[in-house]
């Protein structure tokens, strides 16, 4: 009688509450309140950065200078993903497909991971214009950018 | 300074660890014949519990396996009062208690007053009905009264 | 010699919680600090070691948030986990092999943001300790108990390791805004896991520590003339089941003394050393780890409190920054005492500065009842 | 190489990576890698002065994991220390290793990557990123990549079939290997091209699997390397370079990776690599999905930008080309993460100690090894039969 495998299960179920700090407090803030979409530029290298962050990493500088930055962007990267992983904010696995795009909003030098309002392939290409679509109330966490829009001509 | 914005967040992932076959063996011991096995050291000869595959000091594999206990002394104890997420409400008692026939001791619940609990007392394993082939096939170490 | 110096420390202040910084902000502070310290810029930073544990922090990578505030950009970088004077330690080793001729080394824990008792519950092994639910805290309250029976010191002499570092660390900057704390108060406070009361654990607290590493040429050629030098390092790890270890001795640490020792040509630390900087998460761990340092035999650490010695101006203060007890995080602490151990060789330590110091024991531990334990020797 | 001694790497040890190990513990994995890696160095635990572990922690929802998988990497009583950055772990760990001999302190070091993934949820692991910008919209290292391919498809003008063909060449370099988790001698273009799409343009055939598996290297000082081995694998080279924290950060990412760019300039000038195409007898490098070998090729200048399609349909990379590129049939077919940048290095160097079996490349003598981690980070090593 072959000798029994076992395992012993675990679960993980723990919270924290995490500081968001004066640099995305602002955003926030920013985007609840007005709707605007804040990055912030290096004095040195003029880099316009999404997230607003401490420093530039390229040039080690600390960074003041608030830009607001689309809502409307181009689409530099996209996908459709097909394949159901946990996700771990919710314990459940995340609903597929969805279409998910790099975009470079407006005035941004960098881009910025999020969802698309597309999962039809054909339709998605690099370049598009696209818009944020922002939650209605609004409550100051990333989640008031629901998604963004393709700007269909 | 006006309040501080901080995000809940939680992190909810179910784990699977594999016991191992050693580990597996000995937990099998526990759901099915209620018998506490350790394995002895080929090379320094000391009886490990729990039972594993190999010996951290010598890095030698077990050989025998023993049957230990079931009753022991009670070296070391702390009962927490914490509520803590991974405890039963407290208060919980856990202790380290050298079974007979052992070399190392065995990390388990205590159960019974804590305050009746002293070096040496000993202790006999609670088993539960229900086993599943876990370390808490025994419910906790209650004193021999 | 371990062929490396300290030119820059730069500490936050350790608080309570820090609600209105997050984790890049609070270690940038600590980075310009040290920056500042050796006088240098971050474009002369050759390599970077981090310091940080992913559950901790509550993220994977959790060294990623860091890496624009720590100069990685572009730059070497290795995460070690565990505690940030074994990161330092690794940062010597690079200095040292040649490869890299100025490191800076940042260490960084929030235990206001997470349950830090529950996740140190799944820093001990899935199957036999997780299930039943032991955690830094309950490891910490087994290994008292059995100090106490072995050796006799109880909480009367626990209480007063409590009292001295948190009277010291009224004297430190970077300290916790709070009371000292009488030993009577001490034992007066809630049991949490006899036999420990709430104030015999350190506080949880937030925090960052950065040190700038330098091989000893590259100091000169930056122009630094208040290098302190790493004499020896450490580190070793004992058994990981709490069943296979004599949580009285102190095996792990006292061969990472030898091995510091040795490197810096100590042979007895109590008359060699002018000042140890340890780790002690609980009060009855300073006693132990000063048994483990060989500053006594065992069981004798109560003693060197008792008569004195280890003081704010006895033969030999222990924690006169206030250690972990004054307030210290996890994963920092470590690096924390070293920097306070460069700060006491060079005359700096405003407000806990300890008189005539050639030499200091810098220690740093992680695991449950102090399964791992790195030791640092620095000395003018 | 400016190292203040030199470094080899006298013995390897792997574990057979599979999908799920249900009969060995995390650290008794790690102590069968441990333990083959000793008597291929022909060492016992006593020769080994420390241990550097290499582990995503979280991935399998664990905390200071080497506490207790010291054990098994002989690490009771040791001084034992764990890196962990992502996928370049295992390089990253194979490097500190090899600076920690390299700085006099140790003379031997053993070094023990693995990661158990069939014991979490690694996607999700991967996923939990910043919690205030993109963790619900992380989508792990798929959903990365994907983003990055279609900027590289469209810069690089790569078709979905020269990527298929790295996938096949993968597959099946890895049948000759029997510690590869998945051995695929008849994988063909069109089975890569017809299995179901993960993440668009990822189809499941030519993605990393996740596996269950621990690699250790034993590394020693020169003197001990001479006495205990005939063909040392000498360290000519290190590199690391970190990037900025998001995704979106990195300017295109794979069209220009420049960590893995400066990090291969930096670790050639070291070796005096000039001709990395020519001089390197055989290369194992550390590619998640089939298009990031392809994006690698160029940001190590196996060939000019846009032509690493040319490079894979030409067969330059194949195990009879100019220069075989993961004769193990590396990430694509075996990714226990925390182990991948440690079998990287160790498969090099079993090359170099003529060690590799069926997929030994005859003659070899100078090897490459890179790792990659999180979104750019990348690590470069260089190993080689010439001391320097």
């Amino acid at each position: 009688m072959p000798q029994p495998l076992l395992r012993v299960r675990a679960s993980l179920d723990l919270t924290w509450h995490y500081a968001a700090g004066s640099h995305f407090t602002r955003f926030f803030e920013a985007l609840r309140d007005d709707g605007l979409i804040l990055a912030l530029r290096c004095p040195a290298c003029r880099r316009v950065y999404l997230p607003p962050r401490p420093v530039c990493g390229n040039c080690f500088r600390r960074m003041e200078e608030w830009v607001p930055v689309g809502p409307q962007g181009t689409l530099r990267a996209f996908t459709v993903v097909h394949f159901p992983f946990l996700d771990p904010t919710t314990g459940q696995p995340r609903p597929v497909p969805f279409g998910m795009g790099l975009i470079q909003l407006d005035g941004a030098d960098t881009t910025l991971n999020h969802y698309l309002d597309e999962t039809d392939l054909g339709r998605l290409e690099l370049g598009l214009r696209v818009e944020a679509v922002l939650r209605e109330p609004r409550q100051g966490d990333m989640g008031d950018i629901r998604l963004f829009r393709v700007l269909r001509p | 300074m006006s309040e501080p914005l901080v995000f809940p967040g939680s992190i909810t992932i179910p784990f699977s660890y594999a016991a191992g076959a050693a580990a597996s063996r000995f937990l099998v011991a526990l759901r099915d014949e209620r018998r506490i096995l350790g394995t002895r050291c080929s090379s320094c000869k000391k009886v490990l519990v729990p039972a594993r595959s190999f010996c951290a000091g010598c890095w030698e594999d077990t050989g025998d396996w023993i049957e230990v206990g079931p009753e022991g002394a009670l070296v070391s104890w702390t009962t927490v009062h914490l509520p803590l997420p991974h405890l039963p409400p407290p208060p919980v008692t856990l202790g380290l208690l050298r079974l007979d026939g052992a070399d190392t001791d065995l990390l388990h619940a205590i159960g019974g007053d804590s305050r009746r609990l002293e070096r040496g007392l000993r202790l006999r394993p609670v088993w539960r009905e229900a086993r599943s082939g876990s370390l808490l096939d025994i419910a906790h170490f209650a004193p021999i009264t | 010699m371990t062929g490396a110096v300290v030119i820059g420390v730069g500490q936050t202040a350790y608080e309570a919680a820090k609600p209105h910084q997050a984790i890049p902000e609070m270690v940038l502070e600590a980075v310009e600090r040290a920056l500042g310290d050796a006088r240098i810029g971050m474009e002369e930073v050759d390599a970077v070691v981090t310091a940080s544990v992913d559950l901790w922090d509550g993220r994977t990578a959790s060294n990623i948030q860091v890496t624009e505030v720590v100069g990685a950009v572009m730059k070497p970088e290795a995460r070690v986990a565990g505690d940030g004077l074994l990161a330092a330690i690794h940062a010597a080793m690079t200095v040292a092999a040649g490869a890299y001729g100025t490191v800076l080394v940042a260490a960084h824990c929030k235990m206001s943001e997470g349950q830090h008792w529950a996740c140190s519950n799944w820093a001990v092994d899935p199957i036999c300790q997780q299930p039943l639910g032991l955690d830094f805290l309950s490891a910490a309250g087994l290994q008292a108990r059995a100090y106490q029976a072995r050796h006799g010191p109880g909480a009367r002499h626990w209480a007063r390791v409590v009292e001295k570092n948190t009277r010291s660390a009224r004297a430190s900057p970077l300290a916790p805004r709070g009371p000292a704390r009488s030993a009577a108060e001490v034992m007066a406070s809630p049991m949490i896991a006899d036999p420990l009361r709430a104030l015999d654990a350190a506080p949880a607290t937030d925090g960052a520590c950065v040190l700038i590493l330098a091989s000893p040429e590259r100091a000169k050629s930056l122009g630094c003339n208040r290098a302190v030098a790493l004499l020896g390092a450490g580190y070793a790890c004992e058994p990981h089941y709490l069943g296979d270890r004599d949580l009285t001795a102190t095996e792990a640490l006292a061969a990472a003394s030898r091995r510091a020792y040795a490197m810096a040509g100590i042979e007895r630390p109590l008359g060699e050393v002018q000042v140890v900087e340890c780790s002690e998460a609980f009060s009855y761990q300073e006693l132990l780890w000063c048994e483990g340092l060989g500053l006594c035999g065992p069981g004798e650490g109560a003693r060197l409190l008792e008569d004195g010695i280890t003081v704010p101006g006895g033969r030999l203060p222990v924690n006169p920054s206030g250690g972990m007890l004054g307030g210290s995080p996890f994963v920092v602490a470590g690096l924390a005492r070293l920097a306070e151990a460069v700060l006491q060789v060079r005359g700096e330590a405003a407000g806990r500065q300890v008189a005539g110091v050639r030499r200091a024991i810098a220690h740093g531990t992680h695991g449950p009842a102090g399964q791992h334990h790195s030791v640092v020797v620095v000395g003018a | 190489m400016k190292w203040r001694r030199r470094v080899a790497v006298i013995g390897t040890g792997q574990t057979e990576h599979t999908r799920k190990r249900d009969d060995v513990s995390q650290q008794e994995l790690v102590r069968e890698a441990a333990r083959r890696a000793l008597a291929d160095a022909e060492m016992t635990p006593g020769d080994i002065d420390a241990v550097v572990l290499a582990n995503m922690e979280l991935f399998e929802g664990r905390a200071l994991p080497e506490l207790w998988c010291a054990e098994g990497a002989a690490g009771a009583g040791k001084p034992v220390l764990k890196i962990a950055t992502g996928g370049t772990s295992g390089t990253s760990g194979a490097i500190a290793g090899a600076l920690q001999v390299a700085s006099g302190m140790f003379d031997t070091v053993l070094v023990v990557g693995f990661e158990k993934q069939s014991e979490g949820q690694t996607a999700a692991g991967m996923a939990l990123t910043d919690p205030m910008w993109d963790r619900h919209v992380a989508s792990a290292a798929i959903g990365n990549f994907a983003l990055s391919i279609s900027q590289y498809m469209a810069e690089r003008g790569v078709t979905q079939e020269q990527a298929a063909k790295v996938a096949v060449k993968a597959r099946r370099n890895a049948a000759r290997n029997p510690y590869a988790h998945l051995q695929q001698p008849g994988l063909t273009v069109e089975q890569v091209l017809a299995s179901s799409v993960l993440a668009w343009p990822i189809h499941m055939l030519e993605m990393c699997p996740t596996s269950d598996g621990a690699c250790a290297l034993v590394y020693a000082a020169e003197e001990v390397a001479r006495r205990r081995c005939p063909r040392p694998a000498w360290v000519r080279a290190a590199a690391t370079r970190h990037d900025h924290p998001y995704i979106g950060d990195l300017d295109r990412r794979l069209v220009t990776m420049r960590t893995l760019r400066d990090a291969a300039r930096e670790a050639y000038a070291q070796a005096g690599v000039t001709e990395p195409l020519e001089q390197f007898d055989v290369a194992e490098i550390y590619e998640p999905v089939s298009y990031a070998e392809l994006a690698w090729y160029e940001a190590l200048g196996f060939c000019k930008e846009g032509e690493a399609g040319r490079l894979i349909e030409d067969g330059v990379t194949a195990m009879d080309g100019q220069l075989p590129v993961n004769p193990s049939g590396g990430v694509l077919s075996t990714n226990p993460i925390g182990a991948s940048g440690v079998i990287r290095t160790a498969e090099a160097a079993l090359q170099l100690h003529g060690k590799g079996g069926q997929r030994q490349v005859p003659g070899a003598r100078l090897a490459l090894v890179t790792g990659y981690g999180v979104y750019a980070w990348s690590d470069v090593l260089i190993l080689s039969s010439d001391p320097g």
